[in-house]
C-alpha cells in the first residue's frame, strides 16, 4: 500500500524507464509509419505497481507492524524508513503526451462485427478506457459490455508474443518466405486458396481481398460467422433481390414484434437498436407496443410489454399465423396457416395492432431460417414497413457470414481440395457444428495460416500463426452500415511482435506492405470522391480521423428491387409441414433445445476476458459458466434443482450441463448459451461452461441453433453455480416501483419525510443521479464500464459462489407475476449516496463521511475493515476486500500479471486487502472536469461530468449532475412525478433517485 | 536497601517505562515521514545554479506542473534546449548529452517528495490556483541538493486547505470561531478531494 | 436468600467447622502440592485449543478475512457472535463479586474469586475478536482518539457504537482487574507469610504490597471494595447495554430494537452464571474443594439461572410480539424468517437451551444434582452462543433488498477460532486455579468465624455508614 | 533491643474484641490491631473515624465525566466537525455512553490509588508483622508501650486476663 500515490507520481517514470525509448509513439510518429517490434526489453511497464503500490510489494512496513504489533522498540523504528522511490524521465518529450494527462482518440470497436465507433481514453501511452463516440449517428456514444471489455483483451497475457511456425516461435521473414512459396505453388498448380474470415466490416481490407482475387484466380473468400444472419441475407435476396441485411429502425416503429430476436442484447447491432428502442418508447412520446415470442427469456423479452414463450419449433408457425391474419386484412390470397401455436386471442390482437400501425410497425426474427425470414419479410412488406422501419437502401454490413459457403468449404477440405487456407478471426475448431470434421479437413490442407492472437483450438492446428494486432494497435476502417464509415487508429504501439492482418495480406501479395499508407490511399481514391465537404485529402483525413466517423448519406439512385418477387408461399408451406411435425412430439424425446448468444460472452471469441466471464448474465445473474435454462414447472416435475447436471441429447450430439430454473422459460424447451466451453483460450477462460456449438446443424443452407426431439436425462451429479443474485422476488417490498401510462401524468405523492435533526448547512453543489427504470434494458454495459473505470477486481468463480462479487454497480433483476410468464424488472443498484447515510454513523474511524457536495466518500487508508458500514447499508452496495485481489497468484486474472495491470486506471486507487469500497460516483471524473474548468477559467457546464455508467448507457437511463442547479438535467428529471427513492422510508435520503418503470402495453 | 528507598526506586522504574512507551508510540506515528530527506542524486544537478543563479523558472523544466497531476522530471531533450547551445561542458553534462543523443532516458533520479499512502495530489490544480512552488518544496532556488523541507503530512496539507476555506488553522481559533458560527462546508476540506 | 424458621441458625455455607488455619491450608494446598490427574488432562486439552487459536489467527491475519465464511450480505458472523458471547460470560463474575457483595450474599465468598478471574479471562477472549475481525488489524490503533498524529488530527467517530465498545470494554476490563487484584492482596500476604520457596516469597512479597492485616487498613479496604462494587454494578450493566447498541442503533430488522439493552444484560448474566456453574463444578471436582463450594452454592446459582433464563425467554417473546404488533414489513419478515428460514434450527436450539432447559430448575432435585447442573450449564452456554448467532446472521443474511440476500456458511477457520477462544479461556483459568488462591481465603475465614460464633464476629464487609453502598446494605439486611 | 509497643496475640475474635474494649477503657493507646480478616465491631471498639475515600471517588468520577464530555465535544464539534450521516455536529446523546464509562474508570482507579497511598501499600514493601500468623489465624492487639512502668504492668495484666496467648514487646514505626 505504502507508495500509493508516490507511485502515482512517478507514472512517467514507469513509461520512460521500463520501455525502450521509442516504445511510446504518438500518433504522428505512427503516421510516419515508424514502428517498433519486440517485447519490452526493459521489462513491462507495470503501472499497477508504480501507480497503486501493491499491498504485497511494500506492505512490508505495515506487515512488520502487523506481526510485531506495537512491541517494536523505538530503536528498531529508527531504522524503519519508507522505501526509496525512483523516478526516470522520458527520453524525448512529445508535446502530445504530458505524463498524467489523458488523451482521447477516436477509433472503431473490433469487439464484434457491429463496429461501434469509439473514443478511447489513453493515459501515458496506454489505452485504459473505452468510451462510445458521441459523434456517431448510429451508436451515439454508447457501447456494450463486450466493447467495454475489449480494452482488457488488449492486455491479455495469453496473447502470442510473435509469429509461430508449427507451434514454435519464428521470425516474420521466415514465415513470409514460406507463405510466399506456398502461394506461388498453389498459383502454379491452380490449387484453391481460401481466406476464411469472420465478417469484415473494413472496406479497405475488403479492397485488399479484391486484389487477392485478381492476383490469384484460384482464390476465394469465405465469410463465416459462428452465429450468423445467413438466412436473413438469403431471404432478403429472395424477397427483395439484394443479398443484404436490412437496416432496422426500431425508433420509428410503434408496434414491434420480435420472433426470438434479442435485438437489445446480442442480435446484429444491439447498441444501436437499444438506443432506437429507448428513443421510440419514451413514456412522453406516443404509446408503443412490443410483443416478443421466444423460447427462453432474453433481455429483449424481459423488456417486452407482452412476452409469449413458444418452443423454437413453433416460431415458424407463429410467423405464419401472423402472416395469415395480416394477409387476410391486406386482401391477399388466403395463406394456409397451421393450427395456432399460441392462443388465437393473442395472435389476433397482435395482428390488429400491427395492421393498425401499418408503416410504423416492425416484425423481426432472429431465427437463422430462410423460410421464417422470408415470411417475416413478407409480413413487413404487407405492412408497408419496408423503407420505413427497415431500410434496404442503406443495408447493414454487420453480418456477412454465409453458412452454406462454409459448409461447402468444409466438404472441400474433407476432400483435400484446398491448398492454402488463411484463417482470420475465426475459430471453427471450436464453434463449427462439426469441429472434428473441420480439423481433419484442416490437416489435409497443404499450407494453413491463422491470424489468431493466441494458440486457440484452431490456430493450434495450423502451420503458421501470424498473430494480428489488437484493434487498438492497428489502423483500419469500418462500414457497419452502408455509407456510414468510421476510422480505426492505433492508440498504443503494438505490445508484442504482432502484425496487422492487412499488412500480412499485402505483403503476401508482394505489395508495399504499409497498412497506414494503404488505408490513406484507399480513402483518397475510394472515399474522398464519395463526399462533397472536402476537396483536399489531408484536411479531409485529419478531420475524419479526429471525428472518427463519416456519414456519406444514401448511395445515389439505389432503390429496392421489385418487392414480392419471392415465392414466399413455398416457404410458408415448408414451415407449415415442419411445425405440424414438431407440434406432435412422440416418446420421451419431446423436449426442445434453444441455443442463444449470451450477453456476456456472445459467440465466445472473448472467452478469456475475466471481466466478461465475471459479468453476471443480465437474466440469470449467472457468472463463470453457462447452464441449461429450464422452466421451474418442468424442473419440479422432473425433480431437478438448480445445479443438477443433466445430459441433453439431440440428433447431433449430447451435452452434459447443469440446469437452472428460469421463470418465463417455455415448459418444453431448454435454453443453453453459446460461447462457453472453450478448451484453448487462456487461463481464465479454459473449460468454463460447456460448448453447445456442436449441437447446431445446417438446415436449408443456414445454421439452425435449435433442436427438437431432445432427450433429457439426469446424471445425478451436481455443480455449484456462481450466481450473483439468489432471490428474484421483491417480497412485496417497494423497491422497483411501476406506473402505467394512465397513472403517469397524474402528479405523484411527493411526501417530504421529516428530519429528526436540524438540517446541516448545504454545500455549493450537490451531486445526484437519476436512473430511469423504464429505459434501462439491463444490458449490463454499465457494470463492465464501472469495472474498467474504477479498477474493480475480478475474483473468480469460487469467490463469486461465496457471494463476494466486487462490482460497484450491479443490476438487480426481479420478477413479478407467475413463474410461467413473469414480468421482469431491471434495477441498476449502486451506492445511493445517502444524505443521512447509515454507513457513516457506525464507522468508528470516520473512514466514510458525506462530502460538502453530497458524495458519500470512502477513504481507503483510514478504513480498518470492521464491515459495520456494509452491515448497516440497506442497499448492500458496499464491497469488502476479503483478500488481496491484486498481484496475488491466487487471483491470477488480469491484476496478477504485469501485462494485465496495464489496464488499471491511474486515477483510481487499487484497493488493498481489508478495506471497504463502493461506488464513488466516479469522483475522479468530477475532479478531472473541475480541473479542466479551472484550466480554461470558466465554470463547468451541466452534463460535462459523465459517470462511467452514464457514459456507456445506450438508452440514456442514467443522468448525473448537480441537484442544486435547477437547470441541470438531473434536477429537471428529479421533478418528474415518476421520481422516487429506494427505501426512502428508512430516512436515508439518497442522492440517487429512480424513475418509475412505465407499463406500456397498449397503443392508441 | 532501606525500605524508604524502595518506593522511589519503583516510581523511577515506572517513569522510565512510561517515557520509553511514549517515545516508541510517537516514533510509530512519525513513520514514513521524510522531512529533511535529501538523498544523493545520480548527477550533481544543482537547483541553486539553475533556478537560483540563472533564474530558470520552475515551470520551464517542470512544465507538467501546469497541465498535469505530475510536475514531471524534464527529459534530456528539455535539458538540451539550453545545453545544446552552451559552451561550458562538464562530465555530468556530457553524460546526459549522450543520453539525449542516444534518445535514451536519463538516469533514474531519487524521488524526494513522497506523499503518504492513497493520496492524490494534482500539481496543475495547485499551480493554476497560484500556489507558489515554495509553499511545498521550500526555497529550491537555494538548494544545491533538493531536500524535503515540509512534513507533507495530511495535517500539513489541511492547514493550507483550511486557510483557503477560511477556516482557522489553529485548533483554538477554530474552537473559538465554532461557537459564533457554523462553518460552511468547503470542498477543499472534503476527504474525497484527495482520497479516492 | 432463603428465609429461615426461627431458632435455626444461619445456613452453613462451609461444610464442617474448619479452623482458620485449616481454611488457609485447604485453600493453599492446591497451589503448593501437585494437582490431580484431572487437572493435567484438562490443561492439556486447553493448551491444544490455545495452540489452535494461535495457528488459526496467524493464518487469518496472513491471508485476510476471506478465510472466514463471510460475504457481501453477511459481514459479521462467528467473530462478533464470539465477542458478544464472551463479554456476556464475563458479566457473571462482576455480578457475583459486586452486586452480591452489596446485597450481603454470603454464599458469594467461596465463588467470587474464581468468578472474577473468569470475568477477566472472558473479557480477554472477547477483546480478541474486535481485533481479529478487522480487515486491517495492524491499523487497529485508529480507533483510539490519539494525538498527536499525522492526520491533522483526525479523530474517531464518537457516534459509532464500536467506539463506545472500545471505551466500555477497556473500562470494564480495567475495573474488573483492579477489583480482582484488590481482593487478592490479603490472600497474597497470607501466602507470602507461609511461602517456603525463595521465588514464591519474592513474587508474593512483590504483589502483596506489604499487607500486614492492620485493621486500620482493613477498614479502608472494605470501603474501597464497597465503592468499587458500587461502581462495578452500573458498569457491568452499561457494558452489555453498549454491546447491545452495536445492533440496536443500526437500522436492520432484528437489530433495530429498543428492548436490546435489558435483554442483552439478562442474557449476559444468564450465560455468565451458566459458565460459572460449569467452572465451579469442574473446580470442586478437580481440586477437591467440595467443602467450600457446597451443593448449596450450586443450588442458589441454579435459582439465578432460572430467573435470568425466564427473563431472556420473555425478551424473545417480546421481540416476536412487537414485530407482529408493529406491523413493519421488514421486521415481520425477519421474525418469520428467524423461525422458518434456513437458520431455523439455530433458533429452535436456542429456544430449547435458553427457554426450556432452565425451567427444570423449578425442581430442587435437579438444582442439587451436580450431573444435571453440569449438563444444563453447558446447554445454557450453547444456547446463548446461538442466540447471538441468530441475532447477527439471520438479520444480515436477509435484509432489505432481496437482491442482496445470501447465506453464511462457516469455514473450518471459523470453527477453529471459536474453539481456540475456549482454549485460551480454559488455559488461563486452569493456570489460575493452579497458582492462585481460587477461593478468597480471608472472606471464607470471615464466614467460618461467623458460623462458629453465631453471626457475631465477621461479615463480608466492615460496616461503614458513610457510603451509599453501605446504606443500601443495611436496608437489605433489615429486609431479611 | 529497643521496643515501643506491646504485642498481644489472641487465638479468637472474642478475646481480641474484649481486650480492645478493655484497653481503651483503661485509657491505653491502641496502636493497631492485626487480623487475618476484617473483624466485625473492631471499628467501634478501636474508635476508627470514617474514611474520606468515597469523597475522592466522587470528585474523580466527576472529573472523568467532564473530561469525556469535553473531549468528545472538542473532537467532533470544535476541532474538526465532519458531516457524518447528516447528523448535527453536536450529538450529545451519542456522547453519553463514553462519558459514563470514563466516569467509572476515573472514579475507580483514583479510589484504589488513593487507598494504596493512604495505607502506604506499594509493591515489594516489607511488611511489619507484630506476630507470626497474623495473616493466617492469629489476632494481634498492639498497644503503644506506656511510658509509666505502673501503667505498663496494668496493661500486661489486662492483656493476660483477656486471654492473650502471648504478650511480647516489639518495635514498630510510630
Amino acid at each position: 500500500m505504502s507508495d500509493h500515490c508516490n507511485g502515482a507520481k512517478d507514472k512517467l517514470v514507469a513509461l520512460g524507464a521500463r520501455r525502450p525509448p521509442d516504445y511510446w509513439k504518438s500518433p504522428e510518429e505512427l503516421r510516419k509509419g515508424a514502428s517498433l517490434r519486440g517485447e519490452f526489453p526493459g521489462g513491462l511497464p507495470s503501472p499497477g505497481r508504480d501507480d497503486h503500490g501493491d499491498p504485497e510489494g511494500e506492505t512490508t512496513r505495515r506487515d512488520f507492524l502487523t506481526l510485531m504489533g506495537f512491541g517494536v522498540t523505538a530503536a528498531g523504528l529508527a531504522a524503519c524508513r519508507a522505501p526509496e522511490q525512483r523516478a526516470i524521465p522520458m527520453a524525448v518529450a512529445t508535446d502530445e503526451m504530458v505524463p498524467g494527462v489523458a488523451n482521447y482518440y477516436a477509433t472503431t470497436c473490433g469487439g464484434c462485427a457491429s463496429a461501434c465507433s469509439l473514443v478511447v481514453k489513453q493515459r501515458d501511452g496506454r489505452p485504459i478506457k473505452i468510451e462510445g463516440n458521441a459523434a456517431s449517428a448510429l451508436f451515439g456514444g454508447a457501447t456494450c459490455a463486450t466493447g467495454q471489455a475489449t480494452v482488457l483483451s488488449l492486455y491479455d497475457n495469453e496473447r502470442l508474443r510473435g509469429p509461430l511456425w508449427h507451434g514454435s516461435p519464428a521470425e516474420w521473414h521466415e514465415i513470409d518466405e514460406r507463405v510466399g512459396a506456398a502461394l506461388a505453388e498453389a498459383h502454379a498448380r491452380q490449387a484453391k486458396i481460401v481466406l476464411l474470415s469472420s465478417t469484415i466490416t473494413s472496406p479497405s481490407t475488403r479492397e485488399i481481398i479484391e486484389r487477392w482475387r485478381h492476383a490469384f484466380p484460384s482464390f476465394r473468400h469465405v465469410v463465416y460467422d459462428p452465429v450468423s444472419a445467413s438466412a436473413l441475407r438469403t431471404a432478403t435476396a429472395a424477397a427483395f433481390g439484394r443479398a443484404v441485411i436490412p437496416h432496422y429502425a426500431f425508433d420509428r416503429a410503434r408496434v414491434i414484434v420480435g420472433l426470438d430476436a434479442d435485438f437489445l442484447g446480442t442480435w446484429l447491432s444491439p447498441v444501436e437498436f437499444a438506443r432506437q428502442y429507448a428513443r421510440g418508447r419514451a413514456p412522453e412520446g406516443p404509446p408503443t407496443l412490443h410483443v416478443q415470442f421466444e423460447p427462453g427469456m432474453s433481455i429483449t423479452g424481459s423488456n417486452a410489454d407482452r412476452r409469449v414463450a413458444v418452443p423454437p419449433s413453433a416460431l415458424g408457425a407463429v410467423a405464419l399465423a401472423l402472416l395469415a391474419r395480416i394477409a387476410r386484412r391486406a386482401n391477399e390470397p388466403e395463406v394456409a396457416a397451421p393450427p395456432d401455436p399460441v392462443d388465437a386471442k393473442t395472435l389476433n390482437s397482435v395482428a390488429d395492432e400491427l395492421w393498425r400501425h401499418r408503416g410504423e410497425s416492425l416484425v423481426v426474427s432472429g431465427c437463422n431460417d430462410v423460410a421464417i425470414q422470408l415470411v417475416v419479410h413478407t409480413l413487413n412488406r404487407l405492412l408497408g414497413n419496408v423503407g420505413r422501419t427497415l431500410d434496404l437502401d442503406r443495408p447493414s454490413l454487420q453480418r456477412m457470414g454465409d453458412d452454406a459457403e462454409m459448409a461447402t468449404l468444409v466438404e472441400e477440405l474433407a476432400r483435400g481440395e484446398i491448398h492454402t487456407l488463411i484463417l482470420h478471426g475465426v475459430n471453427p475448431a471450436y464453434d463449427y457444428a462439426d469441429p472434428g470434421g473441420f480439423l481433419t479437413g484442416l490437416s489435409k490442407v497443404a499450407f494453413s495460416i491463422s491470424t489468431a492472437d493466441r494458440r486457440d483450438e484452431t490456430s493450434a492446428a495450423v502451420h503458421a500463426v501470424c498473430p494480428d494486432h489488437h484493434f487498438l494497435e492497428s489502423w483500419g476502417d469500418a462500414e457497419p452500415v452502408a455509407g456510414m464509415l468510421s476510422l480505426c487508429q492505433p492508440i498504443i504501439s503494438p505490445l508484442f511482435d504482432t502484425r496487422a492482418v492487412a499488412e500480412s495480406l499485402l505483403r503476401w501479395l508482394g505489395e508495399p506492405s504499409d497498412p497506414y499508407g494503404f488505408l490513406r490511399d484507399y480513402w483518397r481514391t475510394a472515399v474522398l470522391p464519395r463526399q462533397q465537404a472536402f476537396r483536399d485529402f489531408d484536411a479531409f483525413w485529419d478531420q475524419t480521423l479526429e471525428r472518427g466517423v463519416l456519414d456519406l448519406g444514401a448511395p445515389a439512385g439505389a432503390t429496392i428491387a421489385d418487392p414480392g418477387g419471392a415465392d414466399w408461399r413455398a416457404a410458408a408451406a415448408t414451415l407449415r409441414d415442419e411445425s405440424q411435425r414438431a407440434a406432435s412430439p412422440g416418446g420421451d424425446a419431446h423436449y426442445e433445445l434453444a441455443l442463444f448468444e449470451s450477453v456476456p460472452l456472445r459467440d465466445g471469441r472473448h472467452a478469456n476476458n475475466p471481466w466478461l466471464l465475471e459479468l453476471p448474465d443480465p437474466i440469470t445473474k449467472m457468472t463463470w459458466g453457462n447452464v441449461a435454462l429450464i422452466a421451474p414447472s418442468l424442473a419440479t416435475q422432473l425433480g431437478l434443482g438448480d445445479g443438477d447436471v443433466v445430459s441433453l441429447t439431440t440428433a447431433d450430439g449430447a451435452i452434459e450441463i447443469p440446469v437452472f430454473q428460469q421463470p418465463g422459460q417455455h415448459p418444453r424447451t431448454l435454453s443453453v448459451a453459446l460461447g462457453y466451453g472453450r478448451r484453448q483460450v487462456g487461463k481464465a477462460g479454459n473449460d468454463v461452461g460447456k460448448n453447445a456449438f456442436p449441437l447446431t446443424r445446417l438446415v436449408r443452407g443456414a445454421r439452425r441453433t435449435w433442436a427438437s426431439g431432445v432427450t433429457l436425462a439426469s446424471t445425478g451429479r451436481r455443480d455449484k453455480l456462481a450466481s450473483t443474485q439468489s432471490h428474484f422476488s421483491m417480497e412485496g417490498r417497494p423497491i422497483v416501483l411501476e406506473t402505467t401510462r394512465a397513472e403517469f401524468g397524474r402528479a405523484g405523492d411527493a411526501e417530504k419525510l421529516p428530519n429528526l435533526w436540524n438540517e446541516r448547512p448545504q454545500g455549493e453543489r450537490s451531486w445526484g443521479m437519476s436512473i430511469d427504470l423504464d429505459s434501462c434494458t439491463g444490458c449490463s454495459a454499465c457494470v463492465v464500464a464501472c469495472q474498467a473505470e474504477n479498477n474493480v477486481p475480478v475474483i473468480g468463480k469460487d469467490q463469486v459462489q461465496r457471494q463476494r462479487i466486487m462490482h460497484w454497480i450491479r443490476i438487480d433483476r426481479y420478477y413479478r407475476g407467475s413463474e410461467d410468464n413473469p414480468q421482469s424488472l431491471h434495477q441498476p443498484m449502486m451506492c445511493q449516496h445517502c444524505g443521512h447515510a447509515p454507513c457513516e454513523t457506525v464507522c468508528p474511524v470516520l473512514a466514510t463521511t458525506t462530502s460538502s457536495e453530497g458524495l458519500n466518500q470512502q477513504v481507503y487508508n483510514r478504513c480498518i475493515g470492521t464491515r459495520y458500514c456494509a452491515n448497516n447499508c440497506p442497499y448492500k452496495v458496499r464491497r469488502f476486500n476479503w483478500y488481496n485481489y491484486t498481484q496475488n497468484p491466487r487471483f491470477d486474472f488480469h491484476m496478477a500479471n504485469p501485462v494485465g495491470r496495464l489496464v488499471l486506471n491511474p486515477d483510481v486507487t487499487v484497493r488493498s486487502r481489508g478495506v471497504m469500497e463502493k461506488c464513488s460516483l466516479c469522483v475522479q471524473r468530477i475532479h478531472a472536469v473541475k480541473n479542466a474548468a479551472v484550466k480554461r477559467g470558466e465554470p463547468m457546464k451541466d452534463g460535462e461530468i459523465k459517470t462511467a455508467c452514464q457514459q456507456v448507457c445506450p438508452t440514456d437511463a442514467i443522468v448525473f449532475g448537480d441537484l442544486n442547479d435547477p437547470k441541470s438535467r438531473v434536477a429537471q428529471r428529479m421533478q418528474s412525478e415518476r421520481t422516487y427513492r429506494v427505501l426512502d422510508d428508512l430516512g436515508t435520503r439518497p442522492n440517487v433517485a429512480y424513475l418509475k418503470k412505465v407499463r406500456h402495453g397498449q397503443t392508441t | 536497601m532501606r525500605p524508604a528507598m524502595r518506593p522511589t526506586m519503583i516510581l523511577l522504574g515506572l517513569a522510565i517505562t512510561v517515557v520509553a512507551a511514549v517515545t516508541g508510540v510517537t516514533r510509530l506515528f512519525r513513520m514514513g515521514m521524510q522531512q529533511g530527506y535529501a538523498p544523493a542524486q545520480p548527477i550533481a544537478f544543482s537547483h541553486k545554479l539553475h533556478a537560483g543563479d540563472n533564474k530558470v523558472p520552475c515551470l520551464y523544466c517542470h512544465y507538467g506542473a501546469r497541465s498535469s497531476r505530475h510536475a514531471g522530471i524534464p527529459s534530456s531533450s528539455v535539458c538540451m534546449n539550453c545545453h545544446g547551445l552552451l559552451e561550458k561542458q562538464t562530465v555530468e553534462i556530457e553524460r546526459f548529452k549522450e543520453a539525449a543523443q542516444l534518445d535514451r532516458p536519463l538516469m533514474s533520479w531519487v524521488k524526494v517528495h513522497n506523499l503518504p499512502d492513497f493520496v492524490y495530489f494534482n500539481h496543475s490544480r495547485h499551480v493554476l490556483s497560484d500556489v507558489d512552488c515554495k509553499n511545498c518544496h521550500g526555497d529550491v532556488a537555494n538548494m544545491q541538493r533538493i531536500e524535503q523541507v515540509m512534513p507533507l503530512t495530511m495535517g500539513w496539507c489541511l492547514s493550507c486547505h483550511r486557510e483557503h476555506a477560511g477556516v482557522p488553522t489553529s485548533t483554538l481559533d477554530r474552537a473559538a470561531r465554532r461557537f459564533s458560527e457554523t462553518p460552511k462546508p468547503a470542498t477543499g476540506l472534503d476527504c474525497a478531494s484527495c482520497h479516492y | 436468600m432463603d428465609r429461615l424458621p426461627d431458632g435455626v441458625t444461619e445456613p452453613r455455607w462451609i461444610a464442617g467447622a474448619p479452623t482458620l488455619a485449616q481454611v488457609t491450608d485447604d485453600i493453599a494446598r492446591p497451589m503448593e502440592g501437585r494437582p490431580g490427574k484431572l487437572w493435567y488432562a484438562l490443561f492439556a486439552v486447553a493448551v491444544l485449543g490455545l495452540l489452535d487459536l494461535l495457528g488459526m489467527a496467524t493464518y487469518l491475519i496472513a491471508n485476510g478475512i476471506g478465510v472466514w465464511g463471510l460475504n457481501n450480505s453477511v459481514g459479521w458472523a462467528f467473530d462478533i457472535t464470539n465477542f458478544v458471547f464472551w463479554i456476556g460470560i464475563g458479566h457473571a463474575g462482576t455480578l457475583i463479586s459486586a452486586i452480591l457483595l452489596l446485597f450481603r450474599q454470603k454464599w458469594r465468598t467461596s465463588i467470587n474469586r474464581s468468578a472474577e478471574a473468569m470475568t477477566i479471562f472472558a473479557v480477554m477472549c472477547a477483546g480478541l475478536f474486535p481485533l481479529l475481525h478487522m480487515g486491517r488489524p495492524w491499523d487497529a490503533f485508529f480507533i483510539f482518539p490519539y494525538v498527536p498524529n499525522q492526520h491533522g488530527p483526525l479523530w474517531v467517530n464518537f457516534r459509532s457504537p464500536l467506539v463506545w465498545d472500545v471505551f466500555a470494554i477497556s473500562t470494564y476490563f480495567t475495573i474488573s482487574l483492579v477489583f480482582w487484584y484488590l481482593g487478592l492482596i490479603p490472600d497474597l500476604a497470607t501466602l507470602r507469610d507461609r511461602a517456603a520457596g525463595r521465588i514464591k516469597k519474592l513474587v508474593f512479597g512483590l504483589f502483596s504490597l506489604g499487607w500486614n492485616g492492620s485493621h486500620r487498613t482493613w477498614a479502608r479496604y472494605e470501603v474501597v471494595s464497597l465503592v468499587l462494587a458500587g461502581l462495578a454494578t452500573p458498569l457491568v450493566l452499561s457494558v452489555h447495554s453498549i454491546v447491545s447498541m452495536d445492533f440496536a442503533t443500526s437500522l436492520l430488522p432484528g437489530w433495530h430494537a429498543t428492548i436490546f439493552p435489558p435483554y442483552f444484560v439478562a442474557g449476559a448474566i444468564y450465560s455468565g452464571f451458566g459458565m460459572v456453574l460449569m467452572l465451579l463444578i469442574i473446580t470442586r471436582q478437580s481440586m477437591n474443594l467440595q467443602r467450600y463450594i457446597t451443593i448449596r452454592h450450586l443450588d442458589s446459582m441454579a435459582k439465578v439461572l432460572l430467573l435470568t433464563g425466564s427473563l431472556v425467554s420473555y425478551a424473545y417473546a417480546t421481540e416476536f410480539f412487537s414485530a407482529w404488533y408493529g406491523g413493519n414489513l421488514y421486521e415481520r419478515y425477519h421474525f418469520i424468517n428467524r423461525a422458518t428460514g434456513p437458520y431455523a434450527f439455530g433458533f429452535y436450539l436456542m429456544v430449547l437451551c435458553n427457554v426450556i432447559a432452565p425451567q427444570l430448575f423449578w425442581w430442587k432435585r435437579i438444582r442439587t444434582s451436580v450431573g444435571a447442573l453440569f449438563v444444563v450449564s453447558i446447554l445454557v452456554n450453547i444456547g446463548m452462543w446461538f442466540e447471538r448467532f441468530i441475532i447477527i446472521v439471520v438479520s444480515l443474511h436477509r435484509a432489505f433488498l432481496p437482491s442482496g440476500w445470501g447465506m453464511f456458511y462457516p469455514t473450518l477457520i471459523d470453527f477453529g477460532i471459536l474453539i481456540g477462544s475456549f482454549g485460551l479461556f480454559f488455559t488461563l483459568f486452569l493456570l489460575f486455579i493452579r497458582y492462585m488462591p481460587m477461593i478468597a481465603i480471608w472472606e471464607v475465614k470471615g464466614v467460618v468465624t461467623d458460623q462458629q460464633h453465631g453471626g457475631h464476629g465477621a461479615h463480608g464487609a466492615g460496616d461503614v455508614h458513610a457510603t451509599p453502598a453501605a446504606l443500601l446494605t443495611q436496608a437489605v439486611n433489615h429486609a431479611e | 533491643m529497643p521496643s515501643n509497643v506491646l504485642v498481644a496475640t489472641f487465638p479468637h475474635v472474642e478475646g481480641l474484641l474484649h481486650a480492645v474494649r478493655q484497653a481503651r477503657r483503661e485509657m491505653l493507646r491502641v496502636y493497631d490491631v492485626f487480623a487475618p480478616f476484617p473483624v466485625h465491631g473492631l471499628d467501634e471498639a478501636m474508635g476508627i473515624r470514617h474514611t474520606r475515600l468515597p469523597k475522592i471517588t466522587l470528585i474523580a468520577g466527576l472529573t472523568g465525566l467532564v473530561f469525556a464530555l469535553s473531549l468528545q465535544f472538542y473532537a467532533n464539534v470544535l476541532d474538526w466537525p465532519l458531516n457524518v450521516g447528516g447528523k448535527p455536529d453536536n450529538t450529545t446523546l451519542a456522547f453519553i455512553p463514553i462519558s459514563f464509562e470514563l466516569t467509572v474508570l476515573f472514579g475507580g482507579l483514583t479510589t484504589v490509588a488513593a487507598f494504596l497511598l493512604r495505607a502506604k501499600l506499594y509493591p515489594s514493601k516489607r511488611p511489619w508483622l507484630p506476630a507470626t500468623g497474623v495473616t493466617d489465624d492469629v489476632f494481634a492487639l498492639v498497644l503503644r508501650k506506656p511510658a509509666a512502668e505502673e501503667t505498663h504492668q496494668r496493661a500486661l495484666a489486662l492483656l493476660t486476663e483477656c486471654g492473650a496467648a502471648s504478650v511480647t514487646e516489639s518495635e514498630a514505626e510510630l
